[in-house]
């Protein structure tokens, strides 16, 4: 038995101790600048991730087929963070921060978990979570240091229930349609992007006279939704709205919900979170989504979309597929324009002085940091929220006038 | 027409059987005697390859069948009645003995050996539809005795078939082994501790101890004083 | 009372998904004991297959399903005469092959991955329509897997009582000593087992597609439903599989109604526990 | 011939040990150290879960969970009512000791095999929700962060050094639980639970007992978990983790002392190093754990035992010693 345990802590000890070096056994040229770029690869987030690094791939050959950065080369290493796990986001980090790359750049790596990791190191950690998490760790560190390396280049969630609770209500109207009641239905994902967003429009919804009279939390993966709709039903609600992150949760509510209303006609309008601008959304919903009004923060809005589409096209044989096929570039872009104003990749303290000052256009919109908390500005200036309604098999962009080029609200077929 | 040669059998390093010489001749019935746990079930099973054997020759019919598999040996047409039963407790009487018929020489001559069957135990014909795991003791071994009897064997070996029986239980089960005999002329290899009921029909015997043959007898040599001393 | 008898109806389009997901697994533990951790990942493989001769092929999806069947069969022919067949053999044998079915599991949900791509998939559903019963509106789409576990069902238990693979297969489960005895030869049967429920898993995923949508990882939602399915009904017996599946949907059904979704997994804990205390072998197993 | 084997044995442990001591000092990077920190951690939950699975031969599938139920408990008692990390981490052990042995000791009394395994598989499943339901205490699914560490100011050397000792003192403590009479209670129980009974040994009382203690120290555990790493969230409880787990187990040598130390060892780095190959990293570690349990049942612990025994072997024949000898005392 002594003999058993010699051995085996022996080859255990072996084995650890060689693993972490043989990991680092290649050094870093100097004449390289290293993108780290933590995304989730593989998991349920995969689709998502997939168009991040697709968009960084592009940046990354772009830049340095015109000479690179500061006349360098960029090199890209991407950290596969899976289901968003703490733990993994943690070990993600230190291997980046270990390799030492020049900055940490991703559409998303969240669960608030990616902030607080990034917030040890001296690189910037530029991110477009949406969450009111994330800003919560910069606001902290900046009340603390004065300064911080995080900046998130979208607005946190939240905005997104203070938006909704703000012209939702003002929908009927546009559509020459009268709500029978003042009452709300809640359904929401137990994830705290959808839930913060969700509570938000609630509580600031009840504060103008309206009530929840059904709020549902439920798990993602949820298929069968017949009770939850029957609760709408009998609650009577005019306004429901969704929250849920996960595109097959949300084409299964629309088909279920346009199953159940679509013959006998129900008096109400169906809102969702930033779900539908996932691509697959109105594959699986099909038409189901006709009359479907969602909102993102996170929209190719500017003159560049077009062009940029065409040289995606080029690259990779198909079209940008998310919100973060955009969103992605324009992290990298003002990170760009940071080091290109600063003169230098190496001292992280003059980057961030000028990511703070960034003021950059990109294809989402102006990205401009708020000086609390690093988390771009969210409206019309900035960053615009822009509502759609799903029409025809397509989205059509209805408000704000700006982006809704003429289209009009149609009453959904299941209002009757 | 059966025959063993220097047969050893092991249970992981515990050997069992040393090398073992045994033959069998056509229509005969052999009685296998020796004390519990020196390898009577385990010779058993080493033929009927359920425990293949580790070493030493098993000639059937001229054929070396050693090394063949299990499945195979039924087919050759040797059923193995083993002591443990075997049944298959959720199905019915009926469905283990169409099970017995599996392989498929007994396929074809089903619809005969199960009218052979029913005729020797006439009580498993009211019981064809129940469940197996219903039965009691006796009706069980019969089952097991006549599922064996399904596979169309030209050769039949038997392990304990009275074990835990009822005298008149154990009186119907021999009466049917020795029928089954005299009927279709099955050879019989058959291991039994009721001496005295398995010597009426035995040709031949053989004892067993300590995992080797101690001494064979015909029929009419036979004394069993002898036999009960081996025991000990 | 229109929201009870629609809660009904949502229990039984929900039992007869989680009959479905149960059926594969059920089948390769009652008759070689063998618990199928890749459960959920060989359902999605049957998905993917079936998808890739619907949008590739571009055969119908009816004729897409029959041609998944027998790449399946034949995958677990190959996954039971290549790697199980040897682990039963070996001491430990339950969980070596938990474990290697796992890694498989682990292993083709990423192949799957690579080759697929992350995006969500979807399949059509069977039937499009739905019809009306009294006050209550069914999709015929549900309609029709309700009839197919109902089917599948009576094609299953028929097969295992009528033909002579399937009774050597009951043999089997119910004693292999005694299987061999009766010369059935059990090494082919359980390839022929692994193969059937590989087929049948296959079956069932790409039915559970319509209704959940395709992504690789998916199949581990639909095994650990599996698993307390089959647990809940009694281990490898198929009836207890559809009324433990239906008692469950039933349960989340009303769950959801009465308390809220959330409250679905610990309403089905207590449930499970109570079960087990009073009838450790499950709602239908015979023994334990 | 023994005792050469004992103290050239000892002199490798004690060699390795003082490089695991001195490493944080040798100029380890960060990242090393989190991954040391990790296996300590792993190696503890796989060890103690390797006293269910592998010892008493019950077939949890649950331990992630019990690991879970410790860490929040000490995370909560920690942040909410700022106790120290002394206290919390027993109470958090005890917390999920005193929950499984209800919840899952109890009701598997009457159970055999699998359904042991689906009931704790079940249970594991439950905790996700529950926490969803008490959102306010233990945050639900955002989870817990910013959770205090072992004490004010603690750095990683800090972390490293305490997971370390936990780790050497709780693989002391399984190790005599394994030799003490209840360690062979356990095995006696797996290995024949008739003979065991009939020789005395209580069935309900060892049941209980391995429960109360695996899900002690996988409470432990799970205290060091969200002390060390700072946070924890119902994604620990996610399918990854939990294959990550058994496979630990399986990888290593199940029933083994060192096994599912030796398989933490292997997915906690073979992991991250396998992070190389990006996205082929779950396929290549899932094809690992199949290669490892056909050709090496026994898990790796098995592999090396006989890499071992051949090179022992060829030295004895150099020293003409004889080859049967070392066969037997091999073990």
């Amino acid at each position: 038995m002594q003999g058993k345990i010699g051995k085996g802590l022996m080859i255990v000890c072996v084995l650890s101790l060689f693993i972490p070096f043989a990991v680092f056994a290649g050094g870093q040229k100097d004449d390289v600048i290293l993108i780290g770029a933590p995304m989730p690869l593989t998991g349920p987030y995969a689709s998502d991730g997939e168009q991040m690094r697709m968009a960084l791939e592009l940046a990354v050959e772009e830049k340095n087929a015109a000479g690179g950065l500061l006349g360098k080369q960029l090199k890209l290493i991407t950290g596969d963070v899976g289901a968003l796990e703490p733990e993994k986001i943690k070990a993600v980090g230190e291997r980046l921060a270990g390799q030492n790359v020049h900055v940490a750049l991703t559409g998303y790596a969240d669960s608030g978990v990616d902030a607080r990791v990034f917030a040890q190191y001296a690189m910037p950690y530029i991110h477009a979570d949406a969450m009111t998490e994330d800003a919560l760790v910069a606001r902290k560190q900046i009340a603390d240091t004065g300064t911080s390396n995080l900046f998130q280049y979208c607005p946190a969630e939240v905005a997104y229930g203070e938006d909704a609770s703000e012209y939702l209500f003002k929908v009927p109207a546009a559509m020459g349609w009268t709500p029978p009641n003042k009452n709300i239905a809640v359904v929401k994902v137990d994830y705290s992007y959808n839930i913060l967003a969700a509570d938000k429009f609630a509580e600031l919804s009840a504060a103008k006279g309206y009530k929840i009279v059904v709020d549902e939390t439920i798990q993602f993966g949820h298929v069968e939704f017949g009770p939850i709709l029957s609760k709408i039903k009998d609650a009577g609600a005019s306004f429901v709205t969704f929250w849920d992150l996960d595109p097959k949760d949300a084409a299964n509510f629309m088909k279920q919900f346009y199953d159940a209303f679509i013959d006998e006609g129900i008096q109400a309008l169906v809102y969702m979170q930033f779900t539908p601008v996932i691509p697959e959304f109105l594959d699986l919903a099909g038409e189901a989504a006709e009359g479907l009004l969602w909102s993102t923060t996170v929209n190719p809005v500017s003159d560049g979309v077009a062009d940029y589409d065409k040289r995606w096209i080029a690259k990779f044989g198909s079209e940008p597929a998310s919100s973060y096929s955009y969103g992605t570039r324009d992290g990298f872009d003002l990170w760009v324009a940071a080091v290109e104003r600063a003169g230098t990749v190496d001292d992280f303290e003059a980057v961030i002085e000028e990511l703070k000052k960034t003021d950059h256009r990109g294809l989402t919109g102006r990205i401009v940091f708020d000086p609390e908390d690093h988390t771009a500005y969210a409206g019309m200036d900035y960053i615009p929220t822009v509502w759609q309604q799903v029409w025809g098999g397509r989205h059509n962009k209805s408000f704000p006038k700006e982006f809704a080029g003429g289209y009009a609200y149609k009453l959904p077929p299941w209002v009757k | 027409m059966f025959e063993i040669k220097d047969l050893c059998s092991a249970y992981g390093d515990i050997q069992v059987l040393y090398n073992i010489d045994l033959h069998i001749d056509e229509g005969e019935v052999v009685a296998l005697f020796g004390p519990n746990g020196h390898g009577k079930s385990t010779l058993l099973k080493a033929i009927s390859a359920v425990h293949p054997a580790r070493s030493g020759s098993i000639l059937f019919k001229g054929q070396e069948i050693a090394k063949t598999p299990a499945h195979k040996i039924v087919e050759l047409g040797i059923a193995y009645i083993p002591e443990e039963r075997f049944l298959f407790p959720d199905m019915t009487v009926m469905e283990n003995l169409n099970m017995g018929a599996y392989n498929l020489n007994a396929r074809k001559s089903m619809a005969e050996n199960l009218e052979f069957v029913f005729d020797v135990f006439p009580r498993l014909k009211e019981r064809r539809g129940q469940l197996c795991s219903t039965l009691s003791g006796g009706e069980a071994r019969m089952v097991a005795i006549a599922r064996g009897l399904m596979c169309n064997a030209s050769m039949l070996m038997v392990d304990e078939p009275s074990i835990g029986l009822s005298p008149s239980m154990k009186f119907a089960v021999f009466e049917a082994i020795e029928k089954v005999n005299r009927e279709k002329n099955l050879t019989i290899l058959i291991v039994e501790q009721e001496i005295e009921h398995a010597l009426r029909m035995a040709n031949r015997m053989y004892q067993i101890r300590k995992g080797r043959i101690l001494f064979e007898r015909k029929a009419d040599e036979i004394d069993v004083k002898e036999i009960e001393k081996a025991y000990f | 009372m229109e929201s009870i008898l629609n809660a009904l109806v949502s229990g039984f389009v929900s039992g007869s998904l989680y009959a479905i997901m149960a059926l594969g697994l059920t089948i390769i533990y009652g008759i070689s004991r063998v618990f199928n951790f890749g459960h959920g990942i060989v359902a999605v493989l049957g998905g993917y297959l079936a998808w890739t001769f619907f949008t590739r092929a571009s055969l119908p999806f009816v004729v897409s399903l029959l041609f998944m069947l027998p790449v399946m069969y034949l995958l677990g022919w190959l996954v039971y005469r290549y790697a199980i067949r040897g682990l039963m053999k070996k001491p430990n044998a339950d969980f070596s092959t938990v474990l290697f079915m796992l890694g498989l599991g682990i292993m083709l949900e990423n192949i799957i991955l690579q080759i697929f791509g992350p995006r969500v998939k979807a399949v059509p559903e069977l039937v499009t329509g739905s019809i009306m019963l009294g006050a209550i509106k069914i999709k015929n789409h549900e309609l029709a897997l309700m009839v197919i576990v109902l089917l599948g069902i009576i094609v299953l238990t028929q097969f295992f009582k009528r033909t002579r693979m399937g009774q050597a297969m009951r043999a089997v489960a119910q004693s292999i000593p005694g299987a061999g005895v009766v010369g059935i030869n059990i090494e082919r049967i359980f390839g022929y087992t692994f193969g059937l429920a590989f087929m049948v898993t296959g079956f069932s995923g790409a039915l559970l597609a319509s209704k959940y949508f395709m992504i690789p990882h998916i199949g581990w939602d639909w095994m650990v439903k599996g698993f307390v399915i089959v647990a809940f009904g009694g281990m490898g017996s198929i009836p207890g599989a559809v009324v433990g599946a239906l008692v469950l949907g039933m349960a989340e059904s009303f769950t959801t109604l009465a308390l809220g979704a959330v409250w679905v997994w610990p309403v089905w804990f207590i449930m499970f526990l109570v079960l087990l205390l009073l009838r450790p072998q499950g709602l239908v197993g015979g023994r334990n | 011939m023994k005792k050469l084997n004992l103290t050239r044995n000892t002199v490798i442990l004690a060699v390795v040990l003082l490089l695991i001591v001195l490493y944080p000092l040798l100029g380890a990077k960060p990242y090393h150290l989190h991954l040391f920190i990790l296996f300590f951690i792993w190696a503890m939950v796989a060890s103690s879960w390797n006293l269910l699975n592998g010892i008493s031969g019950i077939n949890s599938l649950g331990n992630i969970g019990f690991m879970a139920i410790g860490g929040y408990g000490s995370a909560i008692l920690a942040k909410t009512f700022g106790l120290s990390t002394l206290i919390t981490i027993p109470l958090g052990g005890i917390i999920a000791m005193v929950l499984v042995t209800l919840f899952l000791g109890l009701p598997t009394l009457r159970l055999k095999g699998v359904y042991i395994a689906l009931l704790t598989l079940i249970f594991a499943d439950t905790l996700p929700t529950l926490l969803t339901q008490t959102r306010a205490v233990t945050g639900g699914a955002v989870g817990l962060h910013e959770i205090p560490p072992f004490f004010a100011g603690a750095g990683k050397i800090h972390n490293y050094y305490i997971c370390l000792a936990a780790f050497l003192v709780m693989l002391y403590v399984i190790h005599r639980l394994i030799k003490s009479n209840t360690g062979l209670a356990f095995v006696a129980l797996r290995d024949s639970e008739n003979l065991a009974t009939s020789l005395g040994v209580s069935r309900f009382r060892e049941r209980l007992k391995v429960f109360a203690i695996s899900a002690l120290l996988s409470g432990l555990a799970g205290g060091f978990y969200v002390h060390s790493l700072g946070d924890i969230s119902p994604t620990t409880l996610a399918i990854e983790p939990f294959l990550m787990g058994i496979a630990m187990m399986e990888l290593g040598g199940i029933g083994t002392l060192f096994g599912p130390v030796l398989g933490a060892a292997i997915i906690v780095f073979g992991s991250e190093f396998l992070r190389l190959a990006d996205v082929l990293r779950m396929t290549i570690l899932g094809g690992l754990i199949c290669v490892t349990i056909l050709f090496f049942p026994g898990g790796l612990m098995q592999a090396f035992r006989k890499l071992g025994n051949l090179m022992d072997r060829r030295g004895k024949r150099k020293r003409g010693e004889s080859v049967q000898a070392k066969v037997q005392s091999a073990d």
